[in-house]
């Protein structure tokens, strides 16, 4: 059990024992040699920054203890996320503390890679790019980075102009190239703009996943649950098209299975039934002239009725709002789908509403995909001699592999890679310059305009690394042989840099701006026309097999584009439509799997014009007949194996299937470009589902309540409300009495919770093994519950914790009193105390307690994350939920210092802090006023497994279900 | 006792016999030693490593937090059961047939608790603090819960113990003054030492039998007690399967049906080998044979009254729970449990299956098999569907588990083994009683 | 040891006359007698228990068990009063379960009780054998020993040879 | 049978649980509380400044040593061993005398908040040269208890916290904690 434990991170961080707190295990304790006004030790400080796990860039607050970073929260004031965060944001730690961060620079000598000095490593990349310059080929350096539009993004333009190099290219996988050049065609505006989805009262989504990753998911999401959620009077309604029953559809309340890029065509149909209605604007009649309903009705496989239904249904919305994404505005009809869409919301009146140009989403800056295509051209003609790729890149593992960016890469002179942690890029690299984490660099970034968030260091470095800024200014001052305070590159080091770009827009007003963690302003919609010529969107174009499937794939909710595959917490975290963890899988339709005799687990060949994979199978009943679906971006980091998984299979991700194909208008990469054909290999690799089934067998785990219904108990209160009857009396609260109320309503099965709830409880890993074996430890977990028709059900997602029962079955009957009731409410468990028997685990209806089955380890440096106010778990221990008790400890603390009861808001879980719908809400049952108590007695509440008379502490609100859905 | 054939046993003969069964043993015994006490280490082995590496080592999961350990466990405790039936219950009802397998049952009794006792230990995933679930002042002021049946069961085991111990410790003490006399060199020391110097006084006898009597008086309730409170392990939980009434008397039945078993298990070959046909009847043979028929009887009423009350109760939890049992994954334990417990036995209606040896060992056996399936399904499948659907899943037993389970058997023979030829494994006192007195007088002949 | 008493021993083979022998003695007034027997008989019983009072292991083992049940609830209500530790929503003192500890430390204490009554009336153990004691008293011969004055020795003899003793002997 | 298994668990118990450690202490340097507290009448918290905020007392940093020291006893040979740490800036490791076992919560924050003395935990510090305590549970005093004698428990075991806050509770309006989660969490 080590917990406060200071001292590893000194093993971790050169320069920690200066910085350090005061609390040591064992041994020794070290006091500050300088006091630090910041860092009290013991006592946590906060500072904000920007995540930079995808380009949505929230605001996050990074909790500090004792000089080191153990939890990210969204922050409150960020315009985009107001305080959510996601899955990936969560585990964003575990890509600061990664274990198999670079510890400092490499050189690649003879096979492998050896540690040098910076010195060493970069006089190797200055005295190449020094000779290019001198012979006049600046032309034949290539600087790549992740989307940089900020500060970052100009200095690297500088560096590139200064050096004569080509434009900086910044390099994203999924860039919404189509979403551009349909707002070019239909509106003259190369952007991307703002859906205003809060404000729609219908939603038509074309394949956009934005429960996933589509544009800014925390943001959409919020947004979102807002226009959806019934908790906030709107119920809006919300209608997917897709031919894959995805997350986001499962939170459609009518989700329309359309043949694989077919959207276009659809939208169009859509447009001209509308208009036939006498619904929407006019002027584009003759657009959709050309359009043959039943032709589309029959080529997509979405019924007239059906499309007749959505025309309706967006025509009357006051206002609607048609968005599109994912797999439909990334086939090589593209921007074709996206016009239609975009017409559909000009026709219905809807732009300049609830589509907003003027604050674009930062996407629209991303280099487009033509001149990455261009770039890696000029490699394979060798015209390349010096490669330098940032950090968050990986095109050999990210890119379709038709691009041949791997063969290119190998034609290069010199590859500098300054990414972090190991991939298949840096195997390519031939010097390694480790940039610092995020958490620990000085930067900015828009995720929109009018909307930009400051980065700050937010601990000292983990390992030996060097923000790129830095390295930029340090190689192009020597390559220019110009030193600091004069030439292009001035600057001392790329925070002063910063401060100084920032110094007029801040004014003096630095450190308020950082502790906001940004500046914001509104920003005016611009005004807009659409105009249209005749449309005839046929389906997207496949190569391969004409017999075979289309291929559908999309990035993954947990791994966006694979940068958060190598976190551990993201592996284990289960994918909430098939509950798999620590695995890649492709979807089978299950007419498919029926010919071909294969059974989820079976691993299956999936062959396509441009490679092979061989994956295992899982047999969906709701996947399109004509299609197989591979989620992008699974892949596994060196220390996960052998620890977490057997081994690591050539490859997981379907770029490896993807030719070289684009959308033609747009230019952008063709993720739904080819068909692949399926073949059995009569080999098994079981995948580790968690979820023995989705039915829940009638036993009301998941309740709903029609919309009607629930409108009118809203209003009349529900008859017939029951209370439990029980021989012993009532247990007496002294003080405060905590309870949970969760909105199954608002929950979009996003998975947030499950490793927020990990990151703040200290919650181990244990592998796919373990997990496929029932013995993961979440404290939460995500339920998906099916209902109705196998090849089209409705989803409800369950949010399962401890329910911290009054009548607690897990209490009696364990024999030392480990588990009890502590007198607040709570189902108190004392580690210590525990002899595990695990009666308590038998005996709990709800199978929430975990169980120690080994002595878990948190391999260095991660174990610098735990928390250390919770107790670290030693084997053979029964754990579960605490409702936080350390943060339910520290709130009154607090309040007692402010002579006061604790209020609302005054502590939050961690499932509650970060969930981007706020499904979940915890106070105290005791105060009638407070938000928690308001919803146990909502019309909605019900307890699970009530007949039981467990009295649990946690109250479910139903879902709330619309009419048609 | 006219059905003896040839001449009754003198008192004399008695000791001769019995004295016999303690000759230094031939390399016959050395062999199945050494066999036992391998497969012993092997499990001692597999227990090391689990406490090393964790319970995770077994394979336990969730649903099934328990599983072979506690099967086993119950298993044990209901062996131990029999022993003393016979020397208690059969005492008070004065059932003479009793005495020349008392002695042997209840040596089974101590050791079947001795291993049982284990388990709870072998089971704790932190058994280092398994005195935790001792009632002992200590500086934390702390305490056992003493609503949990798993404290019942730290209490109701270890009276057991030590109460069949006291029982059987004091129904040797004649015996080994009888050896004490009969022996010589340094035995004799040990056995004088044992025998508290016991010389079958009529002052000594006379408060000898009170006790005696008043042991069996407590140990009936005790026996009794035992193994409800074992059964309510299961039955306090909310577990669908578990969840019932029934249990406490479906689980004492079950004891003395596989106690008797183990019984004959034992008892059999110690007649083969040392020859006792003498002392160990026919009669006695069919005595246990029709104690087996009744019990399984009584138990097959007790799996039809279980079936039904999960079909008329009308719950959901248990119909689905049973339904799952009768058809799913573990099916084939299940009815392997009803053919053994239930059909098997019948056969003892027949006379002469009755007093056949090797049909009652062959049926003891298959009894004892689907006696610890019984606990097996009871706990097992049980667990694998209950409440929550999401965690519905399948057990697969590991080495360390198997391996364990099945040290516990060795560890349990190698003691018998010890004792039969350490101790009287026949009760010399209470064979002569039931032999005629020597009467130089024919007049008295006809004894009463 | 100068003796103030002599104790005969006669050493029987057969229970009748073990009997005999015992009610001749009786009937002559000898009443200071000590039996042994390999087994309880009950015709000696019979003859020896006559003029005695029933045993009185029985007492303690009723007030072993009345402690017991004491304790056991003492122990589980007192130590649950320690904490106020409440589990399942039960009451503090919960009787319920209670009475399981209480039954089975009635047992233990009945039992070891017993126990120590029988030890303690049995004048067990005993580490020098009695006078009167012969190894073959735990086989198959029965044995009387008489605790008289030297000077009646004879008579004593007498009886014992007459009733069929074996042997007759002084010890 | 039963009483000498609890016997032995007894005796198991008193290794196997983790104590509050003590030893006797060998510090880099030899750091009198004796002078300071009683001699120079330095307040506790001016030198373990983060008690009465944090969940740690905290140690002085080297600098707030140094404030005084740059001229107070300059000269002394332990004074020199301190100002060499402050010249490499580097910390001293000082070695731990107090240390609660990691499954224990305890936060000075809310001791000091309810007034309660340093001494009362950490003895009587202002009278030692060398700071060490006795603590930590002893198997003497699981015998005593078991022999009925219910001697004091000695000083950071759970018993001794407990009896300290069910004084508390019985005296003034105080609510110190009694629920086991509010330090094992």
């Amino acid at each position: 059990m080590n917990r406060r434990d200071f001292f590893k991170i000194v093993g971790a961080t050169g320069a920690a024992a200066a910085t350090a707190g005061c609390q040591g295990a064992g041994e020794h304790i070290l006091p500050l040699v300088v006091p630090n006004e910041q860092l009290v030790p013991g006592v946590a400080s906060w500072f904000a920054t920007v995540c930079r796990e995808c380009p949505a860039g929230c605001g996050v607050l990074a909790r500090n203890r004792d000089g080191r970073v153990v939890k990210l929260e969204g922050n409150p004031d960020h315009p985009v996320n107001a305080g959510a965060l996601c899955i990936r944001g969560q585990a964003a730690l575990q890509g600061l503390y990664h274990p198999d961060r670079f510890a400092g620079p490499r050189v690649r000598a003879g096979g492998g890679l050896t540690p040098a000095t910076w010195e060493n490593a970069q006089k190797l990349v200055v005295e190449r790019l020094a000779a290019l310059r001198g012979a006049g080929k600046g032309r034949a350096v290539a600087l790549v980075t992740q989307l940089e539009q900020g500060s970052l993004g100009v200095l690297a333009d500088r560096w590139t102009q200064a050096l004569g190099a080509r434009p900086h290219v910044t390099l994203e996988p999924f860039a919404y190239e189509a979403i551009r050049a349909a707002s070019r065609i239909t509106f003259g505006r190369d952007a991307i703009p703002y859906y205003a989805l809060e404000e729609a009262q219908v939603v038509v989504s074309f394949g956009a996943d934005f429960v996933e990753t589509w544009l800014s998911t925390v943001g959409y999401t919020r947004a979102f649950a807002r226009m959806h959620a019934f908790r906030d009077g709107r119920a809006g309604t919300f209608i997917h098209v897709e031919p894959r029953q995805s997350l986001t559809a499962s939170n459609a309340d009518e989700w329309v299975r359309n043949a694989p890029g077919t959207e276009g065509m659809v939208a169009l149909a859509v447009l001209r039934l509308m208009l036939e209605e006498g619904l929407g604007d006019r002027r584009f009649a003759d657009a959709v002239a050309r359009v043959d309903v039943k032709q589309v009705a029959e080529r997509s496989g979405v019924a007239e009725a059906t499309l007749r239904h959505l025309a309706r249904a967006f025509g009357h919305a006051r206002p609607g709002l048609a968005i599109g994404g994912g797999v439909a505005v990334s086939g090589t009809n593209a921007t074709e789908t996206q016009v239609a869409i975009n017409l559909l919301n000009a026709a219905a009146g809807n732009v300049g509403r609830t589509v907003r140009f003027g604050p674009d989403s930062a996407y629209g800056r991303v280099t487009p995909y033509a001149e990455v295509a261009q770039l890696v051209q000029a490699m394979q003609r060798g015209e390349i001699e010096v490669l330098l790729l940032g950090q968050g890149v990986n095109p050999v593992h990210a890119l379709p592999a038709g691009l041949g960016f791997a063969e290119a890469a190998r034609r290069v002179g010199l590859v500098v890679s300054l990414a972090t942690q190991p991939d298949e890029t840096t195997a390519l690299a031939h010097v390694i310059l480790p940039d610092t984490h995020w958490l620990e660099a000085w930067g900015d970034y828009a995720p929109r305009e009018g909307v930009t968030g400051l980065l700050q260091p937010t601990m000292s470095p983990v390992r030996d690394a060097r923000p790129l800024g830095d390295v930029l200014l340090a190689v192009g001052r020597a390559v220019l042989g110009s030193e600091e305070g004069k030439g292009p590159l001035p600057w001392a080091s790329f925070e002063q840099y910063l401060k100084a770009a920032w110094e007029p827009v801040v004014r003096g007003q630095w450190a308020a701006a950082l502790r906001q963690g940004g500046v914001w302003r509104d920003v005016a919609p611009a005004a807009v026309q659409a105009t249209a010529g005749p449309l005839a969107a046929g389906a997207a174009a496949l190569e391969g097999d004409a017999g075979g499937f289309a291929l559908l794939a999309y990035p993954s909710l947990r791994f966006y584009d694979g940068r958060g595959a190598s976190r551990a917490w993201l592996q284990e975290a289960p994918d909430t439509m098939t509950q798999a963890v620590w695995d890649a899988w492709v979807e089978v339709p299950a007419e498919a799997a029926a010919r071909l005799g294969v059974a989820t687990g079976d691993v299956v060949r999936v062959s396509s014009p441009h490679g092979a994979l061989e994956l295992p199978a899982y047999v969906s009943a709701t996947l399109h007949p004509q299609a197989v679906a591979i989620p992008l971006g699974h892949r596994y980091a060196p220390y996960h194996v052998p620890r977490y998984v057997a081994a690591a299979p050539t490859a997981m991700s379907p770029a490896a299937l993807l030719g070289p194909a684009t959308d033609a208008a747009s230019g952008g990469a063709a993720w739904l470009g080819v068909r692949v054909t399926l073949a059995r290999t009569g080999a098994r690799r079981p995948l580790a589902i968690l979820q023995a089934t989705h039915d829940q067998d009638h036993r009301e785990l998941a309740q709903h309540v029609d919309l009607r219904a629930a409108r009118e108990q809203a209003l009349r209160g529900r008859a017939g409300r029951h209370e439990t009857i029980s021989m012993y009396a009532d247990q007496v609260y002294p003080g405060y009495h905590w309870g949970l109320a969760i909105d199954v309503d608002a929950c979009v099965g996003c998975q947030a919770c499950v490793v927020a709830c990990q990151a703040e409880n200290n919650v181990a890993v244990t592998g796919k093994a373990s997990a496929a074996y029932g013995r993961q430890l979440h404290w939460i977990r995500i339920e998906r519950w099916a209902e109705g028709p196998a090849a089209h059900p409705t989803n409800t997602f369950l949010p399962m914790l401890c329910q911290h029962c009054e009548v607690a079955p897990c209490e009696p009957v364990c024999p030392v009193f480990a588990a009890y009731r502590t007198e607040e409410g709570l189902n108190g468990q004392v580690y210590n105390r525990c002899v595990g028997t695990r009666y308590c685990g038998n005996n709990c209806p709800y199978h929430v307690r975990r169980f120690n089955w080994f002595q878990y380890e948190f391999p260095a440096p991660l174990e610098v994350q735990l928390n250390p106010d919770v107790t670290v778990r030693q084997l053979g221990i029964m754990e579960k939920c605490t409702m936080c008790i350390q943060r339910i400890i520290a709130g009154k603390d607090h309040a007692r210092d402010a002579k006061r009861t604790v209020r609302d808001g005054d502590i939050l879980t961690a499932c509650q802090q970060t969930c981007p719908t706020r499904a979940i809400t915890f106070g105290n049952l005791k105060d009638d006023t407070s938000a928690v108590t308001g919803l146990r007695h909502s019309p909605r509440a019900y307890t699970v497994l009530e007949e039981l008379g467990t009295r649990p502490g946690v109250t479910y609100l139903k879902k709330v279900v619309r009419e048609h859905a | 006792m006219s059905d003896q054939p040839t001449g009754t046993p003198t008192f004399a003969d008695v000791n001769r016999d019995v004295l016999r069964t303690l000759e230094p043993p031939g390399h016959r015994y050395f062999a199945w030693m050494s066999v036992v006490a391998l497969i012993l280490a092997g499990g001692i082995l597999f227990w090391t490593g689990q406490v090393w590496w964790g319970i995770g080592m077994a394979g336990k999961r969730v649903p099934q937090m328990w599983a072979l350990y506690i099967t086993t466990f119950v298993f044990w405790i209901g062996i131990g059961h029999a022993g003393t039936l016979i020397s208690a219950v059969l005492y008070l009802f004065r059932a003479r047939w009793r005495t020349s397998i008392y002695r042997a049952a209840e040596a089974m009794t101590i050791f079947a608790v001795l291993t049982a006792g284990l388990f709870p230990l072998i089971h704790a995933g932190r058994m280092w603090f398994a005195y935790f679930l001792l009632p002992y002042p200590n500086q934390r002021y702390l305490w056992p819960n003493f609503r949990s049946p798993l404290v019942w069961d730290v209490f109701a085991i270890s009276t057991y113990l030590s109460i069949s111990t006291v029982f059987f410790i004091v129904g040797l003490v004649p015996d080994i003054a009888a050896l004490r006399d009969a022996s010589t060199g340094w035995r004799r020391r040990i056995y004088a030492l044992l025998a508290l110097g016991w010389e079958g006084s009529d002052n000594q006898w006379r408060h000898y039998r009170r006790a005696y009597g008043l042991f069996a008086a407590l140990a009936t309730p005790l026996v009794l007690s035992v193994h409800s409170v074992v059964s309510w392990d299961f039955a306090m939980a909310l577990v669908p399967g578990w969840h019932s009434t029934l249990f406490a008397p479906f689980f004492v039945d079950g004891a003395i049906f596989s106690g008797f078993a183990m019984v004959a298990v034992l008892v059999l070959p110690m007649r083969h080998f040392f020859g006792l046909h003498a002392y160990i009847r026919d009669k006695h043979l069919d005595a246990m044979s029709k104690l087996i028929l009744v019990t399984s009887l009584v138990l097959t009423y007790f799996y039809l009254s279980e079936i039904f009350t999960a079909l008329y109760s009308g719950d959901h939890f248990e119909k689905a729970s049973l339904f799952w049992k009768v058809t799913r994954t573990y099916a084939w334990a299940l009815w392997l449990m009803y053919f053994c417990n239930c059909i098997a036995p019948l056969i003892f209606f027949v006379k002469k299956a009755r007093t056949h040896p090797v049909v009652i060992y062959v049926v003891s056996i298959l009894v004892l098999i689907g006696m610890w399936f019984e606990r097996f399904n009871i706990i097992v499948p049980s667990l694998a569907h209950g409440f929550y659907p999401y965690t519905w899943g399948i057990f697969v037993p590991s080495p360390t588990d198997t391996g364990i389970v099945i040290g516990s058997f060795a560890w349990f023979f190698l003691l018998f083994l010890g004792f039969i030829k350490l101790m009287p494994s026949l009760s010399i006192v209470e064979v002569k009683e039931t032999l005629p007195p020597p009467m130089r007088d024919t007049r008295h002949g006809a004894h009463h | 040891m100068a003796p103030t008493t002599e104790t005969i021993v006669g050493v029987f083979a057969h229970v009748d006359t073990t009997v005999r022998a015992l009610e001749e003695l009786k009937a002559k007034g000898y009443h200071d007698l000590t039996v042994y027997t390999p087994v309880p008989v009950h015709e000696i019983e019979d003859v020896v228990e006559r003029d005695r009072p029933v045993s009185r292991v029985r007492l303690f083992t009723l007030l072993g068990g009345l402690t017991g049940a004491f304790s056991g609830f003492m122990l589980t209500i007192w130590s649950a009063m320690q904490w106020n530790l409440v589990t399942g929503g039960k009451p503090i003192a919960s009787l319920p379960p209670f009475v399981v500890i209480a039954f089975e430390l009635t047992i233990l204490f009945g039992g070891i009780a017993t126990l120590i009554g029988m030890v303690v009336l049995g004048r067990l153990p005993k580490f020098r054998p009695s006078p009167g004691f012969d190894p073959r008293f735990t086989r198959d011969r029965f044995g009387v020993a008489v605790h008289c004055a030297p000077d009646r020795g004879g008579s004593v003899r007498e009886i014992l040879g007459a009733a069929g003793a074996e042997e007759v002997k002084a010890v | 049978m039963v009483l000498l298994a609890v016997l032995i668990f007894v005796a198991v118990s008193s290794w196997s649980r983790q104590p509050a450690v003590a030893r006797p202490s060998v510090q880099p340097i030899d750091f009198p509380h004796v002078v300071h507290v009683q001699t120079y009448k330095i307040d506790c918290q001016y030198c373990h400044s983060d008690a009465r905020r944090s969940e740690y007392a905290g140690l002085p940093s080297v600098e707030r040593c140094m404030g005084c020291h740059k001229i107070t006893g300059a000269q002394l040979p332990e004074i020199k061993k301190l100002a060499e740490y402050f010249a490499r800036k580097e910390p001293i490791p000082w070695v731990r005398v107090n240390k609660l076992p990691e499954f224990t919560y305890f936060p000075h924050k809310a001791h000091v908040r309810a007034s309660v003395k340093c001494q009362t935990c950490h003895g009587e510090v202002e009278k030692m040269t060398t700071f060490a305590a006795a603590p930590g549970p002893r198997l003497a005093n699981d015998l005593l208890n078991l022999a009925g004698f219910r001697p004091a428990p000695p000083p950071l075991t759970m018993g001794w916290c407990v009896d300290c806050h069910r004084e508390q509770n019985a005296r003034e309006d105080k609510k110190a904690p009694l629920d086991c989660v509010a330090c094992h969490h």
